[in-house]
């Protein structure tokens, strides 16, 4: 196999976002805050988000990762942004479908905005811990149970 | 590529692959090395004509099973040189020797106040054991560092060597740096303080051959599945004398000698730390492991890696924006390259290099307290073997800068 | 015999070998079984395609052996009926999976003059460890007896379980007795109590179907060799919540979240117990093994050995002077037949057998107070499997026969 | 194999031993004793002796076993009895070659006595450790280095 299909998961909205992070700072007065580790690389991302009733009014994340993983937390903050609980935890869920090649209904997609476009992962197996890792330490904050 | 080279291959069926549609090139030797054909026949040969479990029955299987498996201990002892059969005991790898070196040994010689000495480039199977053994006991636990060229600073070892120190613990061979380490000297300075010498040989025992009686080291661990054998059995040898002195740390199954209802003697070593059926299997295929590199002759091995090496290594140092970790030269490197690209994620490179069928380490090899030291998370890493050849060493250079050159245009 | 039994039969070459210029019965299948072709195979397999370290790489192949090993665990999970894969452990074997119960859990939970609460027919590899545990802790280490009927005591057990009692620890089947233990009731009973249960299984894991939530057990325990896969892989099931609760007992390489100079923080359960390499040949054999006993089905495996056993007994108790421990009816008995005969040592009887092609083990079984309580040094052990045939049991009867006029004859 | 060959191992001299022991008693005055056992059937084997200069004076033996290890623990004592300490170790040592299949001098055989019929083990090396036991124990009480 040639490069060419590094195109389909290295895209330019994945090279953007991992260029120029969305909400990437930490949250002085978040209501919670979980940091999580890719053990086989030591990447860690920690996720804040403020929550007021039962609405996420405020997300964002620190860390350090690889391109797939910053995009994906970014993408993650625009995504979880806003949403009650219970939606944001759905949307968790069906992201985590999405990496193992399921296909959602085109409402699931449009509430990943950005990031439903990381179905291709599905090809790229081993990197699927990088893409989920954000979103699983999001679920954590939310109280969602862990995977 | 010579004739040897040819046959050596074909011992190795999972290296003619595809991965990605591309050919397998495997450089994750570090990890993991493949088991050639010869291992795994003998290992099937054993179950289809010996299986039985040992020292158990008077039975002929039992006794030929028996026989099998205490043969290949003094295989392993003539392999590393050990005085002799009773100070190989088997584990299930380099990782399990070495816990039990520190919980069993540790416990006994290291008390409050004393020192354990490591070095900065241990792997956390030869560092944590040892971090746990210092909070058991309150004893203070010191890192060798670095000298400004990435090898073992070991001016800075004899100053941190002090007669508190009770047991130095030291890798034979990097997994990140690609070092050897001076063991001897090291030896030899340590046991003037009275401290004893743990060697972690999970990445040496492969690449060059062990001498522990010349080397003096009180203790070295190492795993059967980076040497060609298979996985779950490794090795923990030790002078015959401390192995006397140490109490076992998992008890059952032949490890006994009689026991009552309300207590136990144990077995004489290794046999007492050798509780429940073992990895029989696996300990007939180290053996075969052994008598695999006998046959190639570890001189040849080590040769044919140093060449490999020397091909490589001045062609990554020559790629701009590469940052080799460890000794920039050769004579100072083993088999193990570690590296990063500036700007890229190891992740994103490996996983660039894993589309062209190129398998590498990305991340932080177990070594985190070594990164930090480097200033990274985590790099690259190709680790080399005996199997691999000259024109692979070309392709992976290739494909290393067609990676960046993919990353670069889409950044 | 029918065709289902002769293609079984295909599949274990090594049954059709000769012993001393006899063909071999093998009748030591509670030692180990022995290892069928596709196990093999599966193994060999996984070498020559997928083999790599795992956990480790982001790269295809050590995504496969990853994948693979994961696999294995849900398998496991299913194989015994455990709500999910998290609170499978893998370890060497029956043995190290109690001793990590015992050496971990059993430190959270035992305490000064608590109490253990055993059985005298316990294995050394749940014997010890509680002996142990019970030592370091000053806790009291009690046993149940046997009953007239030399099955377990259950009014005895209900005697001395108490509100003291931190651990029941018990076999699910006897290496020696061939009895089955009323594991559900056992653990019904303890947990009024707020004890915790821990369960041997390794007897019988291969013999009959087990769900560890039926039975509501905390741990249970069990090895892949006795149960047609290789050696050196064994199981700890534990319920999830008390799985987190532990400390792992050894440190490095995977087993990590994250590790500084000075401290280091686990991976969760069951990660975090399965520090370094494991044996990822062996668990790929695992997995195997299950699948080739799925094939099968348990229920055929069962009625198969009972049908054995049905006819073996009775003829068995026939024989003048041969004494069987154990309960002397079929009902109660599983395919392990352990007896002497009068005035001959186990070991004068079992090279006698062995001279005519048959195995059979000799000696203490690894259960020497169970011996002494039974009054006898050693016995001889049949242990059947479902690839041993009528024929075979005609065969074992005369051959017990002709070894006891050869000793009655010479002295 | 018929049990025929059991002959060449179970022969009349053996059984003999095995069924009427010599010296099997434990010495109250003995200067050492050693017990041993042999871990796979939990037979032990205790040897005493007294010595007297350099002299075994008095050798017995107590404990349970298989025929092989009796008659073999019986056969020692007479073989050891009134040696010197250094001919008692040479003996032992004699004795482990034999069962090994080593091909003893006609002297070092005839210091064996009874004991060198049983170069038969050669040919049942599972029951080589049932032989030896008692032996090994007598080494160990005389000072010889264990195995
Ligand atoms: C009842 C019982 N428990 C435990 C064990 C120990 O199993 P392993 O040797 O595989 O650890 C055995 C096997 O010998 C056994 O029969
Ligand atoms: C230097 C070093 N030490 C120890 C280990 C641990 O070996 P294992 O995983 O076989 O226990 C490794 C391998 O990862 C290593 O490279």
């Amino acid at each position: 196999m040639s490069l060419n299909k590094l195109n389909q998961l290295y895209l330019a909205v994945v090279m953007d976002h991992a260029n120029h992070p969305h909400h990437k700072s930490s949250l002085p007065d978040a209501t919670k805050s979980v940091e999580l580790h890719n053990v086989s690389c030591g990447d860690d991302i920690r996720v804040f988000i403020k929550t007021k009733a039962d609405r996420i009014e405020e997300i964002s994340f620190t860390g350090n990762g690889c391109t797939i993983s910053q995009a994906s937390a970014s993408m993650m903050t625009d995504a979880l942004k806003d949403l009650t609980i219970p939606v944001a935890i759905k949307t968790c869920d069906d992201f985590f479908q999405l990496t193992m090649g399921k296909t959602l209904t085109s409402k699931a997609k449009k509430a990943l905005g950005d990031a439903a476009i990381l179905g291709s992962l599905a090809e790229f197996p081993a990197r699927i811990k990088c893409a989920t890792l954000a979103w699983h330490a999001a679920k954590e904050a939310v109280g969602g149970e862990i995977k | 590529m010579d004739k040897k080279f040819e046959n050596v291959i074909k011992d190795f069926p999972i290296l003619s692959q595809k991965i990605n549609d591309e050919p397998l090139l495997y450089l994750d030797n570090a990890a993991t090395s493949q088991t050639p054909n010869p291992v795994l026949n003998e290992m099937v040969s054993f179950y289809q004509s010996e299986n039985a479990n040992v020292h158990r029955g008077v039975y002929t299987l039992a006794n030929e099973a028996t026989t099998a498996y205490e043969n290949v201990r003094e295989q392993v002892a003539e392999f590393i040189h050990a005085p002799n059969a009773k100070s190989i005991v088997y584990t299930r790898s380099t990782t399990e020797s070495l816990n039990l070196v520190a919980s069993s040994f540790g416990d006994l010689v290291v008390h409050e106040s004393d020192e354990i000495l490591i070095t900065i480039m241990e792997h956390h199977s030869n560092l944590i054991p040892w971090q746990q053994l210092a909070k058991r006991k309150h004893a203070k636990l010191k890192y060798v560092e670095l000298a400004d060229d990435q090898t073992l600073d070991i001016a800075d070892f004899k100053r941190k060597l002090t007669e508190r120190t009770k047991i130095v613990a030291v890798t034979q061979m990097s997994n990140v740096l690609g070092v050897t380490n001076p063991i001897k000297e090291i030896t030899r300075l340590a046991h003037q303080q009275h401290a004893y010498v743990v060697v972690d040989a999970a990445q040496s025992v492969a690449h060059q051959s062990i001498d522990v009686q010349d080397l003096d080291v009180d203790f070295l661990a190492f795993s059967g599945h980076k040497m060609l054998g298979p996985t779950g059995i490794g090795v923990l040898f030790g002078k015959a004398e401390l192995l006397d002195e140490m109490n076992p740390v998992q008890f059952g199954g032949e490890m006994i000698e009689a026991v009552s209802r309300t207590q136990a003697k144990w077995q004489s070593a290794p046999w007492k730390f050798e509780a429940g059926t073992q990895n029989i299997g696996g300990v007939i295929g180290l053996g075969a492991a052994i008598t695999y590199i006998s046959k190639l002759k570890m001189t040849w091995i080590e040769a044919t890696e140093h060449k490999l090496l020397t091909y490589l290594l001045p062609q990554l140092v020559q790629i701009k924006g590469l940052t080799i970790y460890g000794p920039q030269t050769v004579a100072e490197h083993g088999s193990i390259v570690a590296f990063n690209l500036a700007n890229l994620h190891p992740h994103d490179v490996a996983t660039g290099l894993d589309m062209l069928g190129v398998e590498v380490r990305a991340g932080h090899h177990c070594a985190q307290p070594l990164m930090t030291t480097l200033g990274v998370e985590s790099t690259v890493r190709a680790s080399l073997s005996f199997y691999n050849s000259l024109a692979d060493m070309d392709r992976f250079v290739y494909d290393v800068k067609m990676v960046k050159e993919f990353f670069n245009r889409e950044s």
